[in-house]
């Protein structure tokens, strides 16, 4: 069952990545990339990470792609007529990717099981190791653990719990970049004033 | 995956479904009726069984009940008419896009309380599709991709009012998507949780959201820490729900499709079955909204004052079949109530101008759903 | 499932994001194929850290590392678009040929 | 759980954000929040002095990387809430609560009241965390916090030249002090490994310290260096006497509880530190006793009511400084405390003058307010006794025999100069008091003058008292940490006691006779009227370095680094850059495909090795 859902998954991805790629339209492209970002989200959650599926879509799908639809539809930017796949750039780029592909899946090949098969969430490991670095063996997150009605572990506590006592500066600095961005995004498309 | 739970899911997927396709037709008749009595007229109500083709005295009426069944049929029956200038893949996807995002977000929310199943001895059900953890947030992820269909309609239409129906439709919603994500936080700190199922379970204990009144085993109780709460998660409920309306594009932020403006904005060009999508998708979207602010702020299926306490089973947690059914009713009460709020915002308040709606979102409701953050989690320090 | 699937997959979706960089000549959609790269690199970030259990528990790090980009890569998509949309009202073009004024 | 001492500490910034966010149109409704949440401060206070549980739990605020494995990797926010920071904590909220009182009345008529108001909330917050801070780290934010909310608050009426000029003023010449703190901070830091009060005092008291010679006196010196910034003392004084272009109330808080205490509150905090070193602890008082005498000799010859207060505070606080130098900070600190009531009556009493005179602040111009308003004259005059330390019966008394006692006993010279400096504060406070109180009106401002609304009277009233009960023993042992009220025993008590009686006599007689009945002042000494030039001598120096760094390094520039360096190396990098320039072809595709080979080199190096 899982590995069909793998197997379904990953050949959305990479389908509609290469939809992306092999598009005259740029807003097909744009669609496609909607697809393969859905299929990368599908991917996240069979990994166990439930939140960051869901923030790829809200913040990908939802957003971004959005920005990129919306700036196509500002330009008017149809269909490109000339020279857009040009012989020689096709060759190149097959080398190159072939190329880069095949080191990928030699040094994937290479790794001698790190981890093994899917190994199993052991969530009363995970409770121990937490109670001996001092946690309080009664705090929230120990209990939705331990709780044995939870079906899957609670991934949006952990990373809630991570964020805000392991990385509570590097939160604070994406903030200020995240405010960065927006002021130079105003600036940029501001009209000139003369 | 045993065979009860593909079984039990499956039925599952098909009572959602034809509970939120029901209530479309049943909000647009609802949509008719009120404004109606809004504006001091009748309505639609002589739609019904011609019984005097067949030589009985009255027709049946039935306060003009058929009336939707009547629009249903009209939709279908109407040329399916498809502009020669539009770009025809995009045209015919974008309706689609609008409806499912609506129907799929549906699947988390929880329809019912958790069901001792009658016939299966021990065997409990949750009715809703998907009890996930991460309900809310798989809500307004799977509901920002709405925005794709509007966008697409306005521009395979290839024409100006649709598509600038779809420009004003794409920023209104990618700004007030910020405000509906923050405004709900405070309700989520309170609650600790992102599964709707355990939110909606335990406002059936402690009472409901905004009315924490609830009789437990020990008489009346109101918890003064709730209560102190209270002003965050109204201001919380406000700018949700007022956010909600833009992002269903409903009046009084119907802009995309403002008539005087637009002649009807992102679908000016369709027509038929087509155009029935996109109407079915609003209402669906609507009627998923509506269902999202009953479960998070008015207790979801839970009957008032924690009068569930009652009957739940103290051991398992769970409800015998006929209460778990009662509950469905409860829950389908609550949202139709909602969905006549809304109609009765819609014939009411007249729309804004874009600038007002964008002003209203990024300067109004976006501070104050940060600051209501701050203030929420600076209480539930100090006092949760 | 193990994780040379995982790679394997990211792998070939890396490549088509490369590949898509090399041959398009839209820097709308060059832009978009570097967003395939970056997805790819999340992919398997999320995929070491499932494979990699610390203590019973999936290696948060690695996923915090993939929130951390993901935010990052928002806020890139915004200026990277807004850079572009000036680019196109300086030289009414997207075309990558029509845009070599850095030329030495 | 609550934790008293950080509620303390956030009251005023809730306060201020309040004010400053919400309350930004109702001048009304901003001054009585504000004047509450002073209140609740006082209560709060009082309430942990008296045996509330005053536990504070510290709060990492962020942590370094590993600089150095001696020193602290952590940032930390904590309290330290032993005696003495909880009795200063009463004296500032006290005083703070008045001025707010005060300030009801006094801007009444202010068009940006919520400004001035959320002004002395973060005023008032800065000053609790220098009171409260546990370290040094902590101390230097909240001391940077005082700089800018005085610099809000003495430039409140911005739109006035000379407001903006001073608010300007006081807050570059505190950054001097204050980059020296920041440098002292940093070397105890480095030396000792932490800058945590208690840790420090451990580290002192096991000995083997690792600062020692040189370099330790001039650790304390830098830190000494902030306390000289924010206190105002020689050289860096200038700024204070300016400072009276703030609204009064805010003078009466800056000099009698807040800003300028926080610099003699530093040292005493560091005082075991202060002990390590002869030469540095000599350097203070020196200067301390220098500043003394500088600026009560300035104070004789001021025109303006709130100058002269002014030049009195610099007086006094030379005095704590220069017996914190000679090692008596427990003499300090008396006098910091009973100081502060005085010092604000006077300026409150100098506030209420000037409302009742129509905004008038030279002296000349007043004259014969004692029979129009009796309550202010009483008070006022109360304050000046304090001042001029009157035996037995002022709290000045008590708190200024017990530094001149330890002047005595450590430093001769020290001492003849504390004398010296006592009879001219009776000469110049006497004869503010005869000019501005006796004698006939000599305006129309003066002669219409009525007596000083109720809340100002209060104020005033509430501060006479704290102002005679300030120094006696049942009161002052009650809040004072223990040990530090003076016990008077002295083989050469007594003398001291005559000299300082009859310095006290000389300086009230001398003034006396001399303005008694005067319409103009008799004495015109034109250096001690423009501050000794040192303002004028800073100008120059200022002007003279600037400019000369300023052609030293425009000819630098011109010359040698443009011509030469830049000329040359464009020429280079012209010839080179033409030869690179061919490998640029402006093609991002041609970048993308080196990059990819970049990829495969770099999988290629990793793998095989």
């Amino acid at each position: 069952m899982d590995s069909i859902l793998f197997y379904l998954f990953a050949l959305v991805m990479i389908a509609f990545g290469f939809g992306v790629v092999m598009n005259r339209n740029p807003v097909t492209s744009a669609m496609c990339l909607v697809g393969c970002f859905l299929g990368v989200a599908a991917l996240f959650i069979m990994l166990d990470a439930f939140f960051i599926g869901v923030v790829q879509i809200a913040v990908y799908a939802g957003a971004v792609i959005v920005l990129f639809v919306f700036i196509l539809m500002l330009l008017d930017i149809a269909g490109e007529k000339r020279r857009e796949f040009p012989i020689h750039a096709i060759a190149i780029g097959l080398i190159v990717a072939v190329i880069v592909g095949g080191q990928i899946a030699m040094v994937a090949g290479s790794l001698d099981d790190v981890g093994g098969k899917f190994p199993p969430i052991d969530k009363a490991a995970a409770v121990e190791a937490r109670v001996e670095r001092g946690n309080n063996p009664d705090s929230t997150i120990n209990t939705i653990l331990t709780d044995p009605k939870k079906p899957s572990y609670p991934d949006v506590h952990i990373i809630g719990e991570a964020l805000f006592t392991r990385y509570p500066l590097h939160l604070q600095i994406v903030a200020v970049l995240l405010t960065v961005g927006a002021v130079g995004v105003v600036v940029l498309s501001k009209k000139r004033l003369e | 995956m045993d065979l009860f739970t593909f079984l039990s899911s499956s039925v599952m997927v098909l009572v959602v479904f034809t509970i939120v396709l029901t209530l479309v037709p049943i909000s647009v008749y609802l949509e008719r009726r009120v404004s109606a009595v809004i504006q001091d007229r009748l309505g639609p109500n002589r739609v019904g069984l011609p019984l005097t083709l067949f030589g009985a005295k009255k027709d049946f009426h039935l306060f003009g009940l058929f009336q939707p069944a009547a629009d249903g049929i009209k939709l279908f029956l109407k040329e399916d008419h498809t502009p020669a200038h539009v770009n025809k893949f995009y045209f015919i996807l974008a309706p689609a896009l609008v409806m499912v995002p609506a129907l799929l977000s549906a699947a988390v929310i929880p329809f019912g309380s958790t069901m001792d199943m009658p016939f299966f001895e021990g065997r409990q059900v949750q009715l809703a599709v998907a009890n996930v953890d991460i309900g809310p947030l798989l809500i307004f992820a799977i509901a920002s991709l709405t925005v794709y269909g509007i966008v697409i309609a306005g521009w395979a239409s290839n024409s100006r009012y649709p598509f600038l129906g779809g420009v004003r439709s794409s920023a209104q919603m990618i700004s007030y998507e910020i405000c509906l994500g923050l405004s709900i936080i405070p309700v989520l700190l309170y609650f600790g949780d992102l599964n709707l199922g355990r939110i909606a379970d335990q406002q059936s204990r402690d009472g409901w959201l905004l009315l924490p009144i609830a009789f437990g085993g020990d008489g009346p109780v109101v918890d003064w820490r709730t209560l102190l709460l209270l002003p965050t998660l109204l201001i919380a409920f406000i700018i949700f729900t007022v956010s909600l309306f833009a992002e269903t594009n409903r009046a009084p932020f119907d802009l995309p499709e403002c008539e005087t403006e637009l002649v009807s904005g992102y679908h000016t060009e369709y027509s038929s079955m087509k155009f029935a999508l996109f109407f079915m998708g609003e209402y669906a979207a609507m009627v998923v909204g509506s269902a999202l602010i009953v479960t998070l702020f008015f207790g979801g299926w839970a009957l008032p004052f924690g009068l569930d306490n009652l009957i739940r089973d103290p051991a398992t947690g769970a409800f015998p079949w006929w209460a778990s059914l009662m509950h469905m009713g409860v829950f389908l009460t609550k949202v139709i109530g909602f969905i006549v709020f809304f109609i009765w915002v819609r014939w009411t308040v007249p729309r804004f101008r874009y600038d007002q709606l964008m002003k209203l979102g990024w300067v109004v409701f976006f501070e104050l759903a940060l600051a209501n953050i701050l203030l929420a989690a600076i209480l539930i320090a100090i006092f949760g | 499932m193990t994780l040379e699937h995982y790679l394997i997959a990211a792998g070939i979706l890396f490549c088509t994001g490369l590949f898509g960089m090399i041959v398009r000549r839209n820097i709308l959609v060059i832009f978009m194929c570097l967003e395939l790269i970056l997805a790819s690199a999340t992919l398997t970030l999320v995929a070491f850290s499932r494979f990699r259990l610390t203590s019973g528990l999936p290696d948060i790090d690695a996923q915090m590392l993939v929130f951390f980009v993901i935010t990052v890569a928002a806020a890139e998509v915004a200026v990277g678009l807004a850079i572009i949309v000036s680019l196109y009202r300086s030289t009414q073009s997207v075309h990558m040929e029509d845009l070599h004024t850095l030329k030495g | 759980m609550v934790q008293l001492p950080w509620l303390l500490l956030l009251l005023p910034l809730a306060t201020a954000a309040l004010i400053h966010f919400a309350l930004g149109g109702s001048g009304r409704l901003a001054a009585w929040t504000g004047t509450a949440s002073a209140f609740g401060m006082l209560g709060l206070s009082v309430s942990l002095l008296v045996g509330a549980t005053a536990e504070a739990s510290p709060f990492v605020w962020l942590e370094t990387g590993m600089f150095h494995p001696d020193l602290e990797q952590a940032i930390t926010l904590s309290l330290k809430t032993d005696r003495l920071a909880l009795s200063m904590m009463l004296v500032v909220t006290i005083v703070g609560a008045l001025v707010h009182l005060f300030s009801l009345t006094y801007m009444a008529e202010d068009k940006a009241r919520p400004r001035y108001y959320a002004g002395l909330s973060l005023f008032l917050f800065s000053m609790t965390g220098i009171v409260l801070a546990g370290n040094l780290f902590m101390m230097f934010i909240f001391w940077e916090l005082v700089g800018l909310s005085s610099y809000l608050l003495i430039g409140h009426w911005f739109t006035k030249k000379s407001a903006a000029e001073a608010s300007k003023k006081a807050f570059l010449t505190n950054r001097i002090g204050d980059f020296g703190f920041l440098v002292g901070i940093l070397l105890i830091w480095g030396a000792f490994g932490t800058v945590d009060f208690n840790a420090l005092e451990r580290r002192v008291d096991l000995g083997n310290l690792p600062l020692t010679g040189g370099l330790l006196t001039a650790g304390i010196l830098c830190l000494f260096a902030g306390a000289v910034g924010k206190s105002a003392q020689f050289p860096l004084h200038v700024w204070l006497p300016d400072a009276m272009e703030g609204p009064t109330p805010v003078s009466a808080l800056i000099h009698a509880a807040t800003m300028v205490a926080a610099g003699v509150y530093m040292l005493v905090r560091i005082s075991f530190l202060i002990a390590l070193d002869p030469t540095a602890a000599m350097t203070i008082a020196w200067i301390g006793g220098g500043t003394a005498l500088l600026a009560a000799l300035l104070a004789t010859q001021q025109d303006d009511i709130k100058r002269v207060l002014a030049y009195s505070t610099l007086s006094q606080l030379g005095y704590m400084v220069m017996a914190v130098g000679l090692l008596a900070s427990q003499a300090a600190y008396f006098h910091l405390f009973t100081h502060a009531f005085f010092k604000a009556l006077l300026f409150l009493g100098a506030g209420a003058v000037i409302y009742c005179c129509h905004h008038e602040q030279n002296i000349w111009k007043m004259g014969g307010l004692a029979k129009r308003m009796p309550l202010t004259f009483a008070t006022f005059a109360i304050g000046t006794a304090c001042l001029i330390a009157v035996p037995y019966v002022t709290s000045g008394f008590y708190s200024k025999e017990a530094i001149l006692d330890s002047a005595y006993a450590a430093s001769r010279p020290l001492f003849w100069i504390a004398a010296f400096v006592a009879l001219l504060t009776a000469f110049y406070m006497t004869r503010l008091v005869v000019v501005a109180f006796l004698g006939k009106a000599r305006s129309q401002y003066a002669r219409d003058a009525v007596e000083a609304p109720t809340p100002m009277a209060f104020a005033l009233t509430c501060l006479t008292l704290l102002s005679i009960v300030g120094g006696f023993r049942f009161f002052a042992e009650a809040i004072l940490p223990r040990g530090f009220y003076p016990t008077f025993d002295s083989p050469h008590h007594n003398f001291v006691m005559a000299v300082s009686i009859i310095c006290l006599l000389a300086g009230v007689v001398a003034s006396f006779l001399l303005y008694r009945g005067r319409e103009k002042d008799p004495l015109h000494i034109t250096p001690l009227r423009r501050g000794l030039y040192i303002d004028d001598l800073y100008t120059g120096l200022i002007r003279l370095f600037q400019d000369g760094a300023a052609a030293v390094a425009a000819a630098f520039d011109r010359h040698i680094l443009n011509g030469f360096f830049l000329g040359g190396t464009a020429a280079l990098t012209q010839a080179v850059g033409s030869v690179f320039r061919r490998m640029q072809p402006g093609s991002l595709h041609f970048y993308l495909v080196l990059a990819a080979l970049g990829i495969m080199l770099l999988i290629w190096a990793t793998s095989t090795v």
